[in-house]
């Protein structure tokens, strides 16, 4: 399942719902990203999420989906913020729960890496010198191109 | 055609999105570019430095030979930056 | 922190206390281990955690140190259960919080592999057949073997 | 010194924990094994297979060759398959 939203989301709850009833599950395994008050050496103070609303939810759902081929998944989830966010808030949650753990453990850490590079999302951060868009990383795309297949 | 620009892609062009109607010679996603950085030096400016704008047809990744037509959605952005 | 009880837990509850007022933070994964319904190809109807009280805190430390050795991790958290689970009750929680998401999604593997083949906690299960001990699993100790360093 | 047992030891043992005696020749853990193997056939059943056995000494894991003396600790149990 996919989220796109301005609200914030409840952990438990989430990972809750997702498991409710299924006893096939043994694991299940999330992610929390949350904004920090450093970029770099820069003092963060808060930050805007632009997305580009559809595309967000096609590209979201599409790694989805390659997660779900890639390992035997009982149950996934990814919900991506937008809009303004203060220091600490959540930004996303993706979860993934398996009969088995590595499965689970792998399959969460291939949707916050691909997500990463893929999902349009952009990040303006507040420092004391103004509103900066933020930089795509390389250790972003080292990280996702560990997941690729040729 | 419509065109889409997010982030610093939006803000250098000074606005979110806009209706253009290219010339026939406009056939995939590198002559669509091409020609609007011919339209006037903020659009010069923008789009100077390819290797930082990824483009998108109809919401989905396309590559500087992808075809583009007049009823085509074709937004413009830097490499994301989300999760 | 470690926490060694008979009693459910939180997750959201815990991990919200786990990262309270820690601006630092920018990712968080965390595992929740479940009582599944097969083990094998054997209907499973329910299970009792044995431990060694004392031993298990001393080695849950231990793991939870190392752990913090090898990531630059602001917070970690390991609770395991004993006694008596009912299938889809949740048995362990592992949750690492680090300023970049690599360094608390490979913690948290590690600490869930690592406490699989440290961890004294012994599994009983309830089984049409009657109650059998588990017999630890060669892939466990290859997941944990994965981590060591020599 | 006090034996403990956990999981299929403890039922086969049928019982938890027990204080036992050992004479001066047992030093180390092979040699405690040893000891116990020959207190009867329900020891020599349960520690028959050393292979899926494993031991602490004062609640840390120990090898064949570690210590051992009369205030110790020493449990006996099979692999862990918590988590």
């Amino acid at each position: 399942m996919i989220k796109v939203q301005k609200q914030d989301f409840d952990v438990g709850a989430e990972i809750d719902a997702l498991r409710a009833g299924n006893t096939a599950i043994g694991g299940i395994a999330s992610f929390v990203g949350t904004v920090r008050d450093l970029a770099g050496d820069t003092p963060v103070t808060g930050m805007t999420l632009e997305h580009y609303p559809g595309m967000t939810e096609r590209e979201l759902d599409r790694i989805e989906q390659e997660a779900n081929r890639r390992w035997p998944l009982e149950a996934s989830l990814i919900i991506h913020r937008y809009g303004r966010l203060e220091l600490g808030d959540r930004i996303v949650l993706v979860v993934t729960a398996s009969a088995h753990r590595q499965a689970a453990l792998e399959s969460c850490a291939f949707l916050i890496d691909w997500l990463k590079t893929k999902a349009p999302f952009w990040k303006k951060e507040e420092t004391r010198g103004g509103e900066t868009w933020v930089d795509a990383r390389d250790s972003d795309d080292a990280a996702a191109a560990r997941w690729r297949k040729d | 055609m419509r065109l889409l620009y997010f982030a610093w892609l939006k803000t250098k062009m000074g606005r979110a999105e806009e209706e253009v109607d290219p010339p026939a010679e406009v056939t995939d996603v590198a002559s669509l570019l091409e020609w609007l950085r011919g339209r006037g030096p903020v659009y010069a400016e923008a789009l100077s430095d390819l290797s930082v704008v990824r483009v998108a047809v109809n919401q989905e990744y396309a590559r500087l030979d992808a075809p583009v037509n007049k009823d085509d959605e074709v937004a413009l952005f830097p490499p994301v930056t989300g999760g």
